[in-house]
């Protein structure tokens, strides 16, 4: 039979340009395993989309509807992540969200079905400090860092760790929620141009990043000073700026651009024979290397379940298997021809959280281009991973559930 | 003088400015109500179809393009090139003309004499038809708006202002936004004319007849075709004007349509007839919400603007329950 | 007609009223008495103040100065709702229904000042809702025989012709059971034969309840058949008082608004 | 004449006033109640249930909530998400500091609660009319998700702020949670909707509800003929705020399972249910359901036949659902303004009058 | 009366409401140029119908008119807009009142005269002559008209109208809520425009003794329907009118106070 990915995306609603780039990215990229190798081990995909418009209430309808036979969610909202993880593991149905959703799903132990490799918020976090203080040579003290946030539950998500971080490193935190949408901002940079913080670190997404990058040029901060997550780093952001721009930072778990050999074979079996999901102009943005990484994940997981149960045709159950045992290596990656695209990843039955790897992205106003400037670099695991087990301790808790044994 | 009194002086000069933003939303709500007593919905997306629409004519793209591949298999995107600014904006407001004929023609026609709790449904009935049509004639992408409009912080009123501050402390200058003070040109401009049509000419006194009796209006001889035609137009001109404003400050999208939001306090503040009253009621609200934020929301965990500007203006309506300027709502029997 | 016995002691009484909106003076220091079980009427020329002092005294205009004793009580500032349960019911000169209603709940909503069962009665609404429910029906029933509406109980009365809606307005002020009932322009719009009735009704109302009626009415002849005392009113001062004949007769009266002398 | 109520005569006031006066109608009633609840359970499963069945009722709830506000009194809110949001905090709060407590008592008890808080903001209502009280109460929509948002008590301190529904139960059921059983959520909803459905009845059609209307039709009038507007317009924000309250507590309890205040409950959502209850039919009971049932179910069969049926691409059909729903609105508006309850009532006395015109 | 003559002949019209409440059952009438024609008649008898759908607001409360013909000056009107029609010399009083509440009274008048292109000076020629009609509209010129006192808003409506110079006013009750003296000066009015001006009249309304001395000609409706109709004088002899419109029985008018109880009374229609 064929294998079934769901695509629960957005392309409507306040979100809906970002979101169009990573269901285009995502299904391209099934469609070029469809069209280049026949599908996943000789079993064809098929790729059912349903749209959410970023609301949870959609979101479930369109998990119900499409889970018949359904190997993996990639529900791209953190409302939506929240209703689907009880779901999902009752419906024995791996769940994946990648750089998004529950940050302490990634203790595989109390999250059976939900994965967030390789990177979560929480690493995103780190790893922005960890460049400021690259940066700062490895001094924070005293240094005025302001977090910028999106004010949700996805916004929320680092202010643990940059509150423990900042205990660590004595840099002082100030805290500055954004409504959404996010289209007014005045007050905010009024504070923030007042404040001089040394970085302005983002957590936001929408027209709450344009507004918010623009208004960053007005008061002329240094762009190299400001650092968003990577629902902070596509085009669509930096671009409504203009040259100014320039320099603007955000941290990333995967490679920017076009310039890997796989997007040779995309143009070649996706874009022109017509079979692109958008209308092929978007290959390369940031959030269609997104999808795109994340479909890749999903069919090697995919790939490795058919090896561990010698079958072509896969269950939910089977599929999660494949996840919890995935392992990528350069060598592989170099194979799709993703070749430093990611960093290496291997999943375990504890950890779903994979490496916690990120690199620092940063634009190019001139080129209108992205670029790594930094290599993958590891999250703070010390102050990390005891939020984690913290969290996901508390949900064990408020479930009445036990922890599984990971031998 | 000390920089907090500064700080605060440059918060009172951002809240004036962001509420002229607001405003410019407000003054197309005011104009249908005042026309038809119909409290428009719709007036949002209006200014992101309006934008929407000359961004497209300027950057050339082809209406529909997405549509059109799908069904035909087509590859079209764009026209050989885009087309001068002001032409666009011609072109642009043609296009709201020819909506507002329509949309007269189709269904306003059908809802002479209801009740306004019914226009309004209809109205967002409309913002939904349009949300989907705009989206499908353009498509939902981010797109960049650039009419020639200088941006950014201005340099010379913080040079101006940096010796301000007493000795010894530390001061930058005072900030503002150019693109909000050429905003704030043209909406004193619109408002001015605007209120010199309803006031003054013959057209503007029909209007309010027509607010207040429909019926009424047509046994005078009032066409409430033409009069409607004529407001949706000047609102969809309005909404053109916002549209081009705030998307040159956020990107054209559809987020651009929940300005409304931020229009409502203003407008009831302003009083739902009033056109003077929309720029006041921009202004008062515009300085509230940023004060408070500065003084207060701090204390409070920030993000306080959105609900602050309606209490603001709720604590207005409990002296004045039709808004400063609005017209007295009268209560007899 | 016994004139004597119907009629009793004074029920409401304005001392020096005057009201003005701004720069518009509606009354100015008027003063007269009602007494119980009347037919008192009020009439004058368009924009005499008719319809403001029937507003004054219903508590939906607070006059500057003046006072309003009802009962030999005088009266303190009230809500009209107060008012209404003191007993004084109206009509108004615009009709004032509740047009998305039917007639018979119209009728209904008027006896709301007695009706009792707390809102959790009303939710379970079998027993104690019900029984007040099916009793108040009873007597709305009786009025709308009494006015010969049967046909429209069950109409919304924004569909009713102009005549009827004046009908169903003073059927939904008799189903408050009023001592005070104060008519404006009840025949408005009416042609004889409804007027005919409708002189009926508020006398049969004054005679078999004995409620006292304050009546605002241009129709000379109607007014002159059916009140006891005439309250005349010009420019929102008072003009004369007394009864039909003193006013059919009086120069002022027959200057101001009569034009020519009524007593054909 | 497929529809008839001659032969029907009603003999005392009693009849009269039943709710279904029409003999058709009441059996009508009766087998649709039956095959609700004997029949449906049987087959329903996860899909229906949690795309279907349990969003309309709790949209219908809320429907009703805001229609006896707004249809029968007369007073627009834009509140309703904000008041969704007290229900479903309630709940939550609830659920977590008495863990035994059945959760029926827990969903009223999250409606009194929301009544209160209701009342506090039907305040200005005394003063504030039309669309500019429509407007005010957009104070309360920002406010309270605010205030959820900020107020770390509220979701127990969790480090998102999204608050989770733990399991809890009904007769030994699972009610809430991700174990609970399709048929057992369902008929948990239909019962309170049933319930609070005739209740609502119960309430429109006697002194109340009279108090409501008339303060709807002309609230000048209504105070002279003796109708306290204070006591009536909040009553009507109470009992709205109620019914709204319990349906907060059924969207995050019963059909979600866990909410976070700004998206659960935004504003748009306050947008959602007036929309429902005009487009149903103000101060119609049957109107709140069937506006409920355009707005929630007439997007999913959209998305199923254009996406399902047709193979359109998502976002193509995600444009062109949104357009045909407002053209559709549009649309109704233009033959029924009065929503879809009255185009119900035209329908029925027109097949009363054929095949004889007049 | 010969065809040629009649400004506005109305054949046959039905009327339905709601598609589904038949409220004018074919009524035909005509009305000469330059007559007074009253229309007379009970309380929901279809005179406000037959005139809104001659004036075509009719749609605006969801009646539609499903047969017969309506001509004005021999051109069939039925389809025209209101618009077109008061530009066209029809124009309307409406039936309780209907006054734009929030302009002022002087503004209300001035919107009447919306239509005309014969310049400002003219139209404020027509405006003091309107004043002179209604002094006390002189007085409350400045006030909004939700404001003023019933009769003042009549007055505020039927001066509008005369504010569009038409050729054929429709009125609907003129004489409600006005003052005695008002009623006959009203009537006076139309008489001395119907006189110089050669205005042509159709009025509704409900005081016949004053509408049948001053018209020309009379139709009596009664559910929907004409039952009656004839010169004003004939009509004003009829006993039967006598009787049940104008409460002259033999001859004597009887006290509003002496009505019986239970009266016969006249349906044309048994
Ligand atoms: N909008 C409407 N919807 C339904 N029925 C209506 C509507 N308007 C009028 N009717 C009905 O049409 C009939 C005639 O009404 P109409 O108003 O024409 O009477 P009328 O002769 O003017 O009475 P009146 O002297 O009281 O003004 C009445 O029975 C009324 O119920
Ligand atoms: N609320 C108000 N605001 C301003 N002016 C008012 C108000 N109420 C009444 N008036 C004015 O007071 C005067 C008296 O009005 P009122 O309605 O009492 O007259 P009336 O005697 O009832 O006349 P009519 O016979 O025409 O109904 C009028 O000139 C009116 O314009
Ligand atoms: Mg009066
Ligand atoms: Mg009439």
């Amino acid at each position: 039979a064929d294998l079934t990915f769901p695509m629960l995306s957005y392309r409507t609603g306040p979100y809906g340009p970002n979101g169009a780039e990573f269901a285009d990215g995502y299904a391209d990229y099934f469609t070029l395993l469809n069209e280049r190798d026949g599908g996943i081990g000789g079993a064809k995909i098929l790729t059912p989309e349903c749209e959410t418009a970023y609301n949870t209430a959609k979101g479930v309808e369109c998990y119900e509807s499409t889970k018949e036979g359904a190997l993996i969610y990639q529900p791209l909202s953190t409302g939506i992540t929240y209703q689907l993880i009880p779901k999902v593991t009752a419906d024995d149905i791996p769940m994946h969200t990648m750089g998004y959703g529950r940050t302490s799903a990634a203790n595989g132990k109390v999250f059976s079905h939900v994965f967030n490799y390789p990177a979560n918020y929480w690493d995103g976090a780190s790893v922005i400090i960890k460049h400021i203080s690259d940066e700062e040579k490895g001094d924070l003290k005293g240094k005025k860092i302001s977090l910028v946030y999106h004010n949700s539950a996805y916004g929320k998500e680092p202010i643990r760790t940059l509150e423990e971080l900042a205990k660590k490193h004595g840099y002082k935190l100030t805290l500055i929620p954004v409504d959404h949408p996010g289209q007014e901002q005045k007050s905010q940079w009024l504070q923030l141009r007042r404040d001089r913080p040394d970085y302005i670190i983002m957590y936001g997404w929408g027209v709450m990043n344009q507004v918010a990058i623009k208004e960053a040029t007005n008061i002329r901060f240094d762009m190299s000073k400001f650092i968003g997550i990577w629902w902070s780093g596509s085009e669509n952001d930096v671009l409504p700026a203009g040259d100014k721009a320039n320099g603007y930072k955000a941290v990333t778990f995967h490679g920017v651009g076009d310039d890997y050999p796989i997007f040779e074979e995309l143009k070649k079996y996706v874009k022109d024979t017509g079979k692109a999901a958008g209308d092929g102009s978007n290959l390369g943005t940031a959030l269609y290397n997104r999808g795109m990484y994340a479909a890749m994940l999903a069919a090697e997981a995919a790939a490795n379940a058919q090896k561990i149960h010698n079958t072509k045709d896969l269950t939910g159950a089977q599929m999660r298997d494949g996840m919890e045992s995935l392992k990528i290596d350069q060598d592989r990656m170099k194979a799709l021809g993703l070749e430093g695209f990611g960093p290496e990843i291997s999943v375990t039955c504890a950890n779903h959280g994979g490496p916690g790897l990120g690199a620092i992205q940063q634009w190019d106003a001139k080129a209108k281009k992205w670029s790594l400037i930094t290599d993958f670099v590891e999250s703070d695991r010390s102050v990390i991973d005891p939020l984690i087990a913290e969290d996901s301790a508390a949900y064990a808790k408020e479930n009445s559930m036990k922890e599984r044994d990971c031998k | 003088m000390s920089p907090l009194f500064l700080n605060a002086l440059e918060v009172i000069l951002n809240g004036l400015m962001a509420g002229i933003m607001y405003s410019l939303v407000a003054l197309g709500f005011v104009l249908i109500f005042k026309a038809s007593g119909i409290f428009n919905y719709a007036q949002g997306v209006m200014a992101l179809f309006a934008a929407l629409t000359l961004v497209g004519f300027q950057t050339g793209q082809v209406p529909f393009a997405h549509l059109i591949n799908a069904m035909f298999g087509t590859e079209i995107h764009h026209w050989g090139s885009g087309m001068n600014t002001f032409l666009a904006i011609i072109l642009t407001m043609i296009v709201m003309i020819i909506f507002a004929w329509l949309l007269e023609k189709i269904v306003l026609k059908h809802m002479v004499n209801q009740a306004p709790i019914i226009l309004f449904m209809t109205t967002i009935g409309l913002a939904y038809f349009m949300e989907g049509f705009g989206d499908l004639m353009w498509g939902a992408d981010i797109k960049t708006m650039d009419v020639g409009l200088p941006s950014g912080g201005s340099l010379w009123l913080e040079d101006f202002t940096k010796g301000w501050a007493a000795e010894g402390t530390e001061y930058y200058g005072m900030y503002i936004d150019v693109l909000d003070v050429w905003a704030a040109g043209i909406a004193i401009l619109l408002v001015i004319a605007l209120t010199l049509f309803s006031q003054y000419t013959k057209t503007g006194r029909a209007l309010r007849a027509v607010a207040d009796d429909h019926q009424a209006a047509l046994t005078v001889g009032i066409s409430l075709r033409t009069i409607w035609i004529i407001v949706w137009s000047l609102a969809g001109f309005v909404a053109l004007v916002a549209g081009i404003m705030w998307g040159s400050k956020s990107g054209v999208q559809f987020s651009l349509s929940l300005i409304a939001l931020k229009a409502l306090p203003v407008l009831i503040l302003g009083g739902f007839t009033s056109i003077p009253g929309a720029i006041i009621g921009g202004l008062i609200i515009g300085v509230g919400e940023k004060l408070f934020e500065f003084s207060i929301g701090g204390m409070i965990g920030g993000a306080t603007e959105n609900w602050f500007a309606y209490v603001l203006a709720l604590a207005f309506l409990m002296f004045r329950p039709q808004g400063l300027f609005g017209e007295k709502i009268i209560e007899r029997v | 007609m016994d004139q004597d016995n119907r009629i009793g002691d004074t029920l409401l009484e304005v001392k020096n009223i005057s009201l003005s909106f701004g720069g518009v003076k509606a009354l100015t220091d008027i003063s007269f008495d009602i007494k119980e079980g009347e037919i008192r009427a009020i009439i004058g020329p368009n924009g005499a103040g008719k319809s403001s002092m029937l507003n004054v005294i219903n508590g939906f205009y607070h006059p500057q100065e003046g006072e309003v004793w009802f009962r030999g009580k005088k009266r303190e500032s009230m809500k009209p709702y107060q008012v209404a349960r003191q007993g004084v019911a109206r009509t108004f000169q615009n009709i004032a229904l509740f047009k998305g209603m039917s007639t018979l709940d119209n009728l209904m909503t008027g006896c709301i000042t007695h009706m009792k069962t707390n809102i959790f009665l009303q939710a379970i609404w079998k027993g104690p809702a019900e029984r007040e429910e099916l009793e108040f029906r009873e007597r709305v029933e009786h009025i709308i025989d009494f006015l010969g509406i049967q046909a429209i109980r069950k109409t919304p009365v924004g569909r009713l012709p102009y005549g009827m809606q004046k009908r169903v307005e003073l059927g939904r002020a008799l189903a408050a059971q009023p001592k005070l009932l104060l008519l404006d322009e009840p025949m408005a719009g009416m042609n004889l034969e409804e007027k005919e009735d409708m002189s009926r009704f508020i006398l049969d109302v004054n005679d078999e309840f004995g409620t006292t009626i304050t009546l605002i009415e241009h129709d000379i002849g109607v007014v002159m058949d059916l009140s006891d005392r005439i309250v005349v009113l010009d420019y929102g001062c008072k003009l004369a008082d007394g009864t039909p004949d003193v006013v059919r007769n009086d120069q002022a009266v027959i200057d101001a608004y009569l034009g020519v002398s009524h007593d054909d | 004449m497929f529809y008839r109520e001659s032969g029907d005569f009603k003999t005392n006031y009693a009849d009269d006033q039943q709710s279904f006066p029409i003999k058709l109608d009441r059996y009508a009633v009766w087998v649709l109640l039956a095959f609700a609840f004997f029949v449906v359970p049987f087959f329903i499963n996860d899909y229906w249930e949690k795309s279907v069945l349990v969003p309309f009722l709790v949209w219908s709830m809320a429907a009703l909530g805001l229609n006896i506000l707004t249809g029968y009194c007369g007073q627009v809110s834009l509140g309703t998400g904000g008041f969704m949001a007290v229900g479903a905090y309630s709940c939550y709060k609830l659920m977590i500091a008495f863990p035994g407590l059945n959760i029926f008592f827990v969903v009223i008890l999250a409606g009194i609660i929301t009544a209160i808080v209701g009342i506090a903001f039907g305040l200005p209502s005394l003063r504030i009319k039309g669309f500019y009280l429509a407007v005010a109460t957009l104070a309360s929509q920002f406010f309270l998700i605010w205030m959820f948002n900020k107020i770390p008590w509220f979701y127990n301190y969790s480090s998102s702020g999204m608050i989770t529904a733990p399991e809890r139960t009904m007769f030994g059921i699972a009610i809430s949670g991700p174990s609970a059983p399709s048929w057992a959520t369902y008929l948990f909803c239909l019962t309170l909707v049933t319930i609070f459905a005739f209740i609502a009845r119960n309430l429109t059609r006697g002194r109340i509800g009279r108090a409501w209307k008339s303060i709807h039709d002309m609230d000048i009038a209504a105070e002279i003929i003796g109708i306290p507007p204070l006591q009536a317009k909040l009553s009507a924000f109470a009992v709205s705020s109620f019914y709204i309250g319990m349906s907060g507590a059924m969207l995050f309890g019963v059909y979600l399972g866990s909410a976070e205040p700004g998206e659960a409950f935004g504003i748009d959502k306050s947008f959602l249910v007036l929309f429902m209850v005009i487009i149903g039919g103000l101060g119609s009971i049957l109107g709140s359901f069937l506006g409920a049932a355009f707005l929630i179910l007439v997007p999913v069969l959209m998305k199923n036949i254009m996406v399902g049926a047709f193979g359109w691409p998502a976002d193509l059909a995600a444009h062109l659902e949104l357009l045909f729903i407002g053209a559709l609105i549009m649309f109704f508006l233009v033959v029924e303004p009065h929503g879809l309850a009255q185009l119900w009532r035209m329908t029925k006395e027109k097949l009363r009058l054929w095949p004889f015109p007049h | 009366m010969s065809t040629e003559n009649n400004i506005l002949s109305i054949k046959n019209i039905e009327v339905i409401y709601d598609h589904v409440i038949l409220v004018l059952k074919g009524v035909s009438l005509d009305v000469p140029k330059g007559g007074i024609v009253a229309l007379l008649g009970a309380n929901g008898a279809g005179k406000t119908t037959t005139i809104k759908s001659i004036s075509n607001i009719l749609k605006t409360e969801r009646g539609e008119v499903t047969k017969g013909s309506i001509t004005f000056e021999g051109e069939q009107i039925q389809d025209l807009s209101p618009t077109e029609l008061v530009k066209k010399g029809v124009v309307q009083v409406m039936e309780g009142r209907h006054c734009f509440e929030h302009l002022t009274v002087e503004e209300n008048l001035l919107t009447g005269a919306y239509i005309r292109k014969d310049g400002r000076k003219a139209i404020a020629e027509d405006l003091e002559k309107v004043y002179t009609y209604f002094p006390r509209l002189k007085e409350r010129r400045k006030s909004q008209a939700g404001y003023t006192s019933g009769g003042e808003q009549q007055m505020v409506a039927v001066g509008r109208a005369l504010m569009a110079k038409p050729k054929l006013i429709l009125l609907d009750e003129p004489s409600m809520g006005l003052a005695p003296q008002l009623v006959e000066e009203i009537f006076e009015i139309v008489k001395s425009l119907n006189e110089k001006e050669g205005v042509t009249f159709l009025l509704a309304e409900q005081n016949v003794s004053v509408a049948l001395r001053y018209a020309t000609y009379g139709y009596i409706l009664e559910n929907g329907r004409v039952v009656m109709d004839g010169e004003a004088k004939a009509l004003s002899e009829n006993e039967d009118v006598k009787e049940f419109y104008l409460g002259l029985s033999d001859g004597d008018k009887k006290s509003f106070r002496d009505v019986k109880h239970y009266r016969r009374r006249k349906r044309w229609l048994a």
